[in-house]
C-alpha cells in the first residue's frame, strides 16, 4: 500500500475509534445496549474468523462457546467471584474444549467438519438446558452483577459500553498481533494449502487444534461479557441459531479479513434494529438484504473492496512483469 | 418386546417423513454442492401456497396442482437462477449462509402474509388407523412411507434406467467430462432443482395434515432431514431414505431407553460417529478427493 | 448513525407531545412481545388482542378523551433482544409497558421497568415472577402458583389418584408448571409415576406414551402447547391408555379439540382464561376477534386484550393519566364487568400483581367443552 | 560415510495395484540425483513415500542414517528434508516475501517463541537474499498468486531452500517453464548445490535438463528401478532406450 493510502487508513481508524468513544456519550440506554451487543458479537465473530477465515476450519460451534463463557461468568459471578477471575477460568475451559473439538478436523474437513461442530453445538444447548444443578436449566440465571473495573463500577450503560469497547480493542490488538506473527502465516498456509504447508515443516495438526482453541477462547470471552450485559442467562440464546448467525457475520463481513467481523456484526446486530421501522416486515427485509449482499459479493463486504484493490494490483503487477520482460529481452 | 416393536413401527412412520424431506436435500448436494438450510421451509411453503389458492375459492385438486406448479417455479427455477447460480462458484459457504437467510425470509413472509397460527390442512390420505403388527398406525404415516419409497424407486429408475438419468448422473459426477461428451449439464442441474421442488411440494402435501400448516414447522423437519441425509449418506438417494428411517427409530428408542431430556442428543452422537468413522454415510460411497 | 436521528425525531415528537398533553394527545403504550422465533404464536396472539382492544377503545373516544397509541417491538423470543427492546421502549417514556410473554424475558426486563417506575403488564406465567417483590409487575392470567394447586386438588379430591404421570414441554412454561405441580403432588402424597419432558414441535409421542403405559398411573397430567397436546392425545388413544387425562387451558382448548378430533374426548382441565369459557362477554370477544383476524385466538389473545382494558380501568379509576401512580392504583384494585364490561370477568389484583378471578374445570365431551365445576373468585 | 538419503526396498500398493515395487537406492552428500521414467512408473509415489505423505507398505527410508519411515512430512522437513511439488504449490494470497518467510519460520525456535518473537521470525533478510538470488526483487511484495507461471515455479523452488535443507526433492521443477527461465533455474540450483552442499533428487522429463544438471540418474519403470548410473551410462543403456523408445 502506498504511503498516502496508509495515512488515509490511519486517519480513518482514528475517526472511527474516536467516534466509537465520543458519539455514544449522548446515546440513550437502548443505543448503548445495542452498541455493547455489537462489540460483544464482534469479539465472538473474530474468534470464528480466526478458525474459519484464517485457518480454513469450518465451525458451527462458536455459539456454544459464547454459551460456555456466558454460563461460566453467570455461575461464578453470582457465587461471588470477580468477573476477571471467571474470565480466567472460562479462557482455560474454552481453550481445552476448543482444542478437543479440533480433533475431528484432523480426520474430516469442510462440510463434514461443519456437521460435527453443528452436532456439538446442539449437544451443548441440551447440557445448558438439562443440567439444572449447574445452569438452573430453563429458568436461567438472573441478577448477574456488572463488574467493578479498577474501582470504577460499570452498572450504568455507558461505563459498561466502555468495558465492552475496551475489551474489543484489547482483543483486536491481540488478534492483530497473532495474525501478523508467524502463527498467523501458518494459519493462512493451513487454509490455502495444508499439504504444501506440511512439507515446509508446519505442524498442521497442532496449528489446526490451536486455531480451534484460540477461536473458541474468543467465543468464551464474548460470553463472559454477554452475561453481565443482559444480566440474565438462559439456554435459548445459545441454540444452534447463534452459531449460524456468527458464521453469517464472518461470511457477510468478509471471511479472512481482519475487520470483516466488525462489519458482519454490524449487519447482524445493527441492521435489524434500523429496519425495525418496517415493523412486521423487518426480518423479511433483513433476510432479503443479506441474500442480496451475498449474491452481489459472495466474499462479503470486504470482498468488494478486495476485488477492487485486487484488480488494481493485477494491473500494476502485469505492468511490472511487462517491464521486467522487456529488460530481459534487452539484455539478451 | 411388543413395546419395542411399537416404538420401531412408530419411529419408521416418523422417519418416513424425514426421509422424504432428505431425498431432495441429497439431490441438490449431488448435482450442485448446494447445502440447502431452507429445505425445511421449502416443505412448509407449498402447503401455504395451496391454502392461498383454496382461499380464492378453488377446489382442493386445483389448489394442489397450482401449488406444485408454483413450487416448481419458486423453489426450483427461481431458487436456482436467482440464488444458486450467482453464488455457486464461490464455494459452499456463502450459498449455505444465503439459504439460512432465505429460511428466515420464507418463515417471516408466511407469518406476515398468512398467520402465526397453525392451520389444519386437508389430507389426501384417509384419516384413520390401521393395525400393523398388532399396533394401530395412522394411514397418513403409511401414505408418507409409501410415497417416500415410491419416490426413491422412481428416482432410482430414472437415474439408472433411462438415458436422461444417465445424463443426470454424468452431470453430477463429472460435469467437465459430461460437457465434453455432449451432456447438457446446465439443463440436467436445473432438472434436479425442479425434481427437488416437486418432491418438497409432494412432501408438503403429505406431511402438513400431520404437522399442520405453520410457519415454524420447517425448523424441526429441516434439521431432522439434514441429519438423516448425512447419516444415510450425503450422496445417495436411498441413503437419505435409510437415514430418515433410522433417525425416526433412534429418536424413539432414545426417548424410551436413554432419556427424554436428551433424546435430541442421540441422533447427534450418531451423526458424529458416522462422520468420524464412515464419513460417506452408512449407504454412501466415498467421494473422490483430489489432493 | 441513524439511531441519533431516530432518537432526535423521537424526542422532537415527545416535546411536541408534551405541548399538547392537556389537549388530548395520544396515550403512548409500548408493547414488547415474541413476534418471531419460538414464541411467535404466543406473541402474535398477544399483539392482536392488544390491537383489537385499542381499536375498540379508540373508536369510542379513547381513555379520558385521549386516544391510545401502541408501539409493538419484537423480542425474537430472545431475552437479550427483549432487554434491548424494553430499554428502547422505556427510553421513549411510555405510559405503561406491555409484555413480554416468555417468563425468561420478563425476568430480564422487569428490573428495568421497575427502575424507570413504569408499570409492566406481562403474559408470563412462571410462579416466581411476582414473588420477587417487584411493585411494578402485573399478570394478566393466573400464575402457575395459583392454577396448579387447583389442578392438583382436583386430581386428589375428585379422581382420588395415587400416582400420576407428568408430561411437560421442556421450556420455561412447561418446566414451571411441572415444578409447581410436582411440589403439590408431594404435599398431597401423590406419587409421580413418570416424569416426561417433551420438546416443542415434537412430532412423535410414541416413546412418551409407551412410558406412560408402562408406568400405569391413575391419571396423566399433560402440560404442553396446543399442537403437541393434540398429537399426544392421538397417540394416547392409539396405544389405548385409559387413565384420565388432566391438563390446563392448553389441553382442553377449542384448537386442541379441532386438531385431535375424537382423541380429545375425556380430557379434563383447569381453565383460567379461555375463549371457550361459558361467559357471554367472552363469546362476544371471540366473535369480534375472529371477525378481525380470521382465526380463533388462544388465551394469549385474551391476555393482550385484557391488558389494555386493565390500563383503561385503572386510568379511569385515577381520573388522570399518571404513570407514576398507576401501579399503586392497580394494586388491590377490583375491576368489575358492571363498570367495564370488556374486562370480561370480575378480576382483582393483589399486592404482588397476581390476579384473582373465576376459573373453570372443564371436560371435553363429544368434541365440546363442558364446564364441570366453576371455581369461584376467592375475594 | 553415511548416505544423506538411503532408501531400502520401499514398496507401496493401492488396493491391488503395486505402484512402487521394492525400490532401493542411496544419495551421497552433495549429489544431484535425477529420477526419470515414463508417466505412471511410480516416481511421484516414491517421492511421497520418502517424504511421509504416504506410508510405504514395506521397506525403510533413512536420512543421514536415521530411520524416518512413516514420519509425518512436517517432522521430516524439520530434519532437513524439503521438497517442491509437480503442480504449482505456492500460497497465492501471501506476498512473495511472506511465502519465503513461511517456508523458513518453522525452523526457527519453538512454536511458543515464534508467537512472541518478531513477526517475520527474523527471516526478512534471509528471504530477501533468496528473492535476490532467484531474481524476484521487483515482485517481493506482490501476492504470489499474481506471478506468472514461471515466476511461481522459481518461488516454489526458492521456498524449498529457505529452511537450509540437507536434502531437497524436486518434482518436475522444469515443467512448463520457458527456456530462458529454465536456464536461470538450472544455474540457481547448481549454485545452491555447490555453495550450500545441499543434496538434490530431481524428477524431470526434460532429458537435456536432467543430463546436464545431475551427477547420477536413476531410471524407473513399472515401479522398479531399471537402471542407475552416470548420465552418459544411462544414455547408452539398452534397457533404458527400450523403455523410452518403446518396442
Amino acid at each position: 500500500m502506498s504511503k498516502h493510502g496508509r495515512l488515509l487508513l490511519a486517519a480513518l481508524a482514528i475517526v472511527v475509534i474516536g467516534g466509537l468513544i465520543i458519539v455514544p456519550m449522548n446515546f440513550n440506554r437502548y443505543g448503548l445496549y445495542i452498541l455493547s451487543q455489537w462489540a460483544v458479537m464482534t469479539i465472538a465473530a473474530m474468534g470464528l474468523n480466526l478458525t474459519l477465515g484464517y485457518a480454513g476450519q469450518v465451525s458451527l460451534a462458536q455459539g456454544a462457546f459464547v454459551g460456555i463463557g456466558a454460563y461460566g461468568a453467570a455461575i461464578l459471578t453470582t457465587h461471588g467471584w470477580p468477573l476477571i477471575a471467571s474470565l480466567g477460568l472460562v479462557i482455560v475451559i474454552c481453550f481445552i474444549v476448543g482444542w478437543l473439538l479440533g480433533y475431528p478436523a484432523l480426520r474430516v474437513q469442510h462440510h463434514y467438519l461443519a456437521f460435527v461442530t453443528l452436532a456439538f453445538s446442539t449437544l451443548m444447548f441440551l447440557v445448558f438446558r438439562n443440567e439444572s444443578w449447574l445452569t438452573n436449566g430453563i429458568y436461567g440465571i438472573s441478577n448477574i452483577p456488572r463488574p467493578e473495573i479498577l474501582g470504577f463500577p460499570t452498572r450504568k450503560p455507558l461505563p459498561f459500553y466502555y468495558l465492552c469497547l475496551g475489551s474489543l480493542a484489547l482483543v483486536t490488538l491481540a488478534m492483530w498481533w497473532l495474525i501478523r506473527s508467524p502463527w498467523g502465516r501458518a494459519f493462512m498456509a493451513l487454509r490455502e494449502n495444508p499439504i504444501r504447508a506440511q512439507s515446509l515443516g508446519i505442524d498442521t495438526r497442532r496449528y489446526t487444534l490451536m486455531a480451534f482453541a484460540i477461536g473458541s477462547v474468543l467465543g468464551g470471552i464474548a460470553g463472559v461479557l454477554y452475561a453481565p450485559l443482559t444480566q440474565y442467562v438462559d439456554p435459548v440464546p445459545f441454540n444452534l441459531q447463534l452459531s449460524l448467525d456468527l458464521l453469517m457475520m464472518v461470511i457477510v463481513g468478509g471471511s479472512g479479513f481482519m475487520f470483516g467481523p466488525f462489519l458482519g456484526a454490524m449487519i447482524a446486530v445493527l441492521l435489524p434494529e434500523w429496519l425495525r421501522v418496517a415493523e412486521g416486515y423487518y426480518l423479511m427485509l433483513y433476510a432479503l438484504a443479506v441474500i442480496a449482499l451475498l449474491i452481489y459479493s459472495p466474499t462479503g463486504i470486504l470482498g468488494i473492496l478486495d476485488r477492487y484493490l485486487g484488480s488494481r494490483r493485477t494491473q500494476a503487477a502485469s505492468a511490472l512483469r511487462a517491464a521486467a520482460q522487456s529488460k530481459l529481452e534487452a539484455a539478451q | 418386546m411388543s413395546n419395542l416393536l411399537d416404538l420401531i413401527v412408530a419411529g419408521l412412520a416418523t422417519g418416513a417423513i424425514y426421509a422424504l424431506v432428505a431425498v431432495g436435500f441429497t439431490l441438490l448436494w449431488q448435482t450442485s454442492q448446494t447445502i440447502n438450510f431452507a429445505q425445511g421451509e421449502f416443505v412448509m411453503l407449498p402447503a401455504f401456497l395451496m391454502l392461498a389458492v383454496m382461499h380464492l375459492g378453488a377446489p382442493f385438486w386445483l389448489a394442489v396442482l397450482v401449488g406444485v406448479l408454483l413450487s416448481a417455479l419458486l423453489l426450483g427455477l427461481a431458487f436456482k437462477m436467482l440464488l444458486v447460480d450467482p453464488m455457486l462458484r464461490h464455494g459452499v459457504l456463502p450459498l449455505a449462509i444465503a439459504t439460512m437467510a432465505l429460511a428466515i425470509g420464507i418463515k417471516e413472509a408466511v407469518k406476515q402474509f398468512f398467520s402465526a397460527e397453525a392451520s389444519p390442512f386437508p389430507s389426501i390420505v384417509p384419516v384413520g388407523d390401521v393395525s400393523v403388527l398388532g399396533r394401530a398406525i395412522s394411514l397418513q404415516s403409511l401414505g408418507v412411507l409409501a410415497v417416500a419409497i415410491l419416490a426413491v424407486v422412481g428416482l432410482t429408475t430414472l437415474l439408472n434406467r433411462t438415458s436422461l438419468g444417465h445424463q443426470m448422473q454424468a452431470a453430477a459426477q463429472n460435469p467437465t467430462v459430461a460437457r465434453i461428451i455432449g451432456v447438457p449439464v446446465e439443463r440436467m442441474i436445473l432438472l434436479t432443482f425442479l425434481i427437488n421442488a416437486v418432491l418438497v411440494a409432494l412432501a408438503s402435501l403429505l406431511i402438513t395434515p400431520i404437522y399442520l400448516a405453520k410457519f415454524s414447522s420447517g425448523e424441526v423437519l429441516g434439521q431432522a432431514a439434514f441429519i438423516a441425509a448425512i447419516v444415510g449418506g450425503f450422496n445417495q438417494v436411498r441413503g437419505a431414505i435409510a437415514g430418515g428411517l433410522l433417525i425416526g427409530v433412534v429418536d424413539n428408542l432414545a426417548a424410551a431407553y436413554v432419556s427424554t431430556q436428551y433424546r435430541a442428543a442421540v441422533p447427534m452422537v450418531l451423526l458424529i460417529l458416522v462422520i468420524l468413522f464412515r464419513p460417506q454415510g452408512l449407504l454412501g460411497r466415498a467421494e473422490e478427493r483430489t489432493v | 448513525m441513524r439511531s441519533i436521528i431516530l432518537a432526535g425525531l423521537c424526542s422532537a415528537m415527545l416535546l411536541s407531545g408534551a405541548a399538547y398533553a392537556q389537549s388530548g394527545a395520544p396515550i403512548k403504550i409500548a408493547n414488547v412481545a415474541e413476534l418471531s422465533g419460538g414464541g411467535a404464536t404466543v406473541g402474535t396472539n398477544w399483539k392482536n388482542g392488544i390491537d383489537l382492544a385499542v381499536e375498540e377503545i379508540n373508536a369510542k373516544g379513547g381513555i379520558l378523551g385521549r386516544k391510545i397509541e401502541v408501539s409493538h417491538a419484537d423480542s425474537q423470543s430472545n431475552p437479550g433482544v427483549a432487554r434491548a427492546q424494553v430499554q428502547k421502549a422505556l427510553d421513549s417514556e411510555p405510559y405503561v409497558l406491555l409484555g413480554p410473554g416468555y417468563s425468561g424475558s420478563v425476568k430480564v426486563t422487569a428490573p428495568l421497568a421497575a427502575e424507570a417506575g413504569i408499570t409492566q403488564i406481562m403474559g408470563g406465567e412462571a410462579a416466581e415472577l411476582t414473588q420477587a417483590g417487584n411493585k411494578f409487575l402485573f399478570r394478566t392470567s393466573f400464575g402457575q402458583q395459583s392454577s396448579m394447586p387447583k389442578v392438583a386438588k382436583y386430581i386428589n379430591d375428585e379422581l382420588k389418584a395415587k400416582s400420576v404421570a407428568v408430561v411437560w414441554v421442556n421450556n420455561d412454561f412447561g418446566r414451571g408448571g411441572r415444578d409447581v405441580i410436582t411440589k403439590e403432588f408431594n404435599r398431597l402424597g401423590i406419587k409421580v409415576a413418570a416424569d416426561l419432558s417433551t420438546e416443542a414441535g415434537q412430532a412423535d409421542f410414541a416413546a412418551d406414551v409407551s412410558k406412560i403405559k408402562a408406568a400405569a398411573p391413575d391419571a396423566v397430567f399433560i402440560y404442553v402447547n396446543e399442537e403437541e397436546s393434540a398429537r399426544i392425545l392421538k397417540e394416547i388413544k392409539r396405544q389405548g391408555v385409559t387413565a384420565p387425562l388432566i391438563g390446563e387451558t392448553t389441553l382442553v382448548g377449542q384448537k386442541v379439540i379441532e386438531l385431535a378430533g375424537d382423541a380429545a374426548n375425556g380430557a379434563r382441565g383447569h381453565v383460567g382464561l379461555t375463549t371457550d369459557a361459558p361467559v357471554e362477554a367472552i363469546k362476544a370477544f371471540r366473535d369480534r376477534f375472529v371477525k378481525k383476524y380470521n382465526y380463533v385466538p388462544d388465551h394469549n389473545g385474551l391476555k393482550g386484550y385484557l391488558a389494555i382494558y386493565m390500563v383503561k380501568a385503572t386510568t379511569e379509576k385515577m381520573g388522570k393519566v399518571d404513570s407514576k401512580a398507576f401501579a399503586d392504583t392497580l394494586h388491590g384494585l377490583t375491576i368489575k364487568t358492571s363498570t367495564e364490561p370488556n374486562i370480561l370477568m370480575d378480576v382483582t389484583f393483589d399486592q404482588n400483581g397476581d390476579i384473582d378471578r373465576q376459573g373453570f374445570l372443564v371436560e371435553v365431551v363429544e368434541g365440546k367443552q363442558v364446564v364441570k365445576q366453576v371455581l369461584p373468585k376467592l375475594n | 560415510m553415511t548416505a544423506v538419503l538411503d532408501v531400502r526396498d520401499v514398496k507401496k500398493s493401492f488396493g491391488g495395484i503395486t505402484a512402487v515395487d521394492g525400490v532401493s537406492f542411496d544419495v551421497q552428500e552433495g549429489e544431484i540425483l535425477g529420477l526419470i521414467g515414463p508417466n505412471g512408473c511410480g516416481k511421484s509415489t516414491l517421492f511421497n513415500c520418502i517424504l511421509g505423505q504416504l506410508t510405504p507398505s514395506g521397506g525403510e527410508v533413512r536420512v543421514d542414517g536415521k530411520l524416518v519411515t512413516g514420519q509425518r512430512p512436517a517432522e521430516l522437513n524439520r530434519l532437513g528434508v524439503s521438497r517442491t511439488f509437480q503442480l504449482l504449490q505456492v500460497f497465492p494470497k501471501l506476498s512473495v516475501r511472506d511465502n519465503l518467510i513461511l517456508a523458513g519460520q518453522e525452523h526457527r525456535g519453538s512454536m511458543l517463541s515464534r508467537l512472541f518473537g518478531p513477526s517475520d521470525a527474523g527471516l526478512t533478510a534471509t528471504a530477501d537474499q533468496m528473492i535476490g538470488f532467484f531474481k524476484l526483487e521487483h515482485l517481493a511484495n506482490e501476492p504470489a498468486g499474481g506471478l506468472s507461471y514461471g515466476q511461481q515455479k522459481l518461488l516454489d523452488a526458492a521456498m524449498a531452500f529457505m529452511g537450509g535443507p540437507r536434502l531437497v526433492l524436486l518434482d518436475e521443477p522444469a515443467g512448463g517453464v520457458n527456456p530462458t527461465m529454465l536456464g536461470d533455474l538450472k544455474e540457481r540450483l547448481i549454485a545452491i548445490n555447490r555453495e550450500r552442499r545441499a543434496t538434490f533428487v530431481v524428477i524431470e522429463h526434460n532429458m537435456e535438463f536432467v543430463m546436464s544438471l545431475c551427477s547420477r540418474v536413476m531410471v524407473m519403470a513399472e515401479g522398479k528401478v531399471l537402471a542407475i548410473g552416470k548420465p552418459d551410462e544411462i544414455r547408452a543403456n539398452p534397457a533404458v532406450i527400450e523403455a523410452y523408445l518403446g518396442h
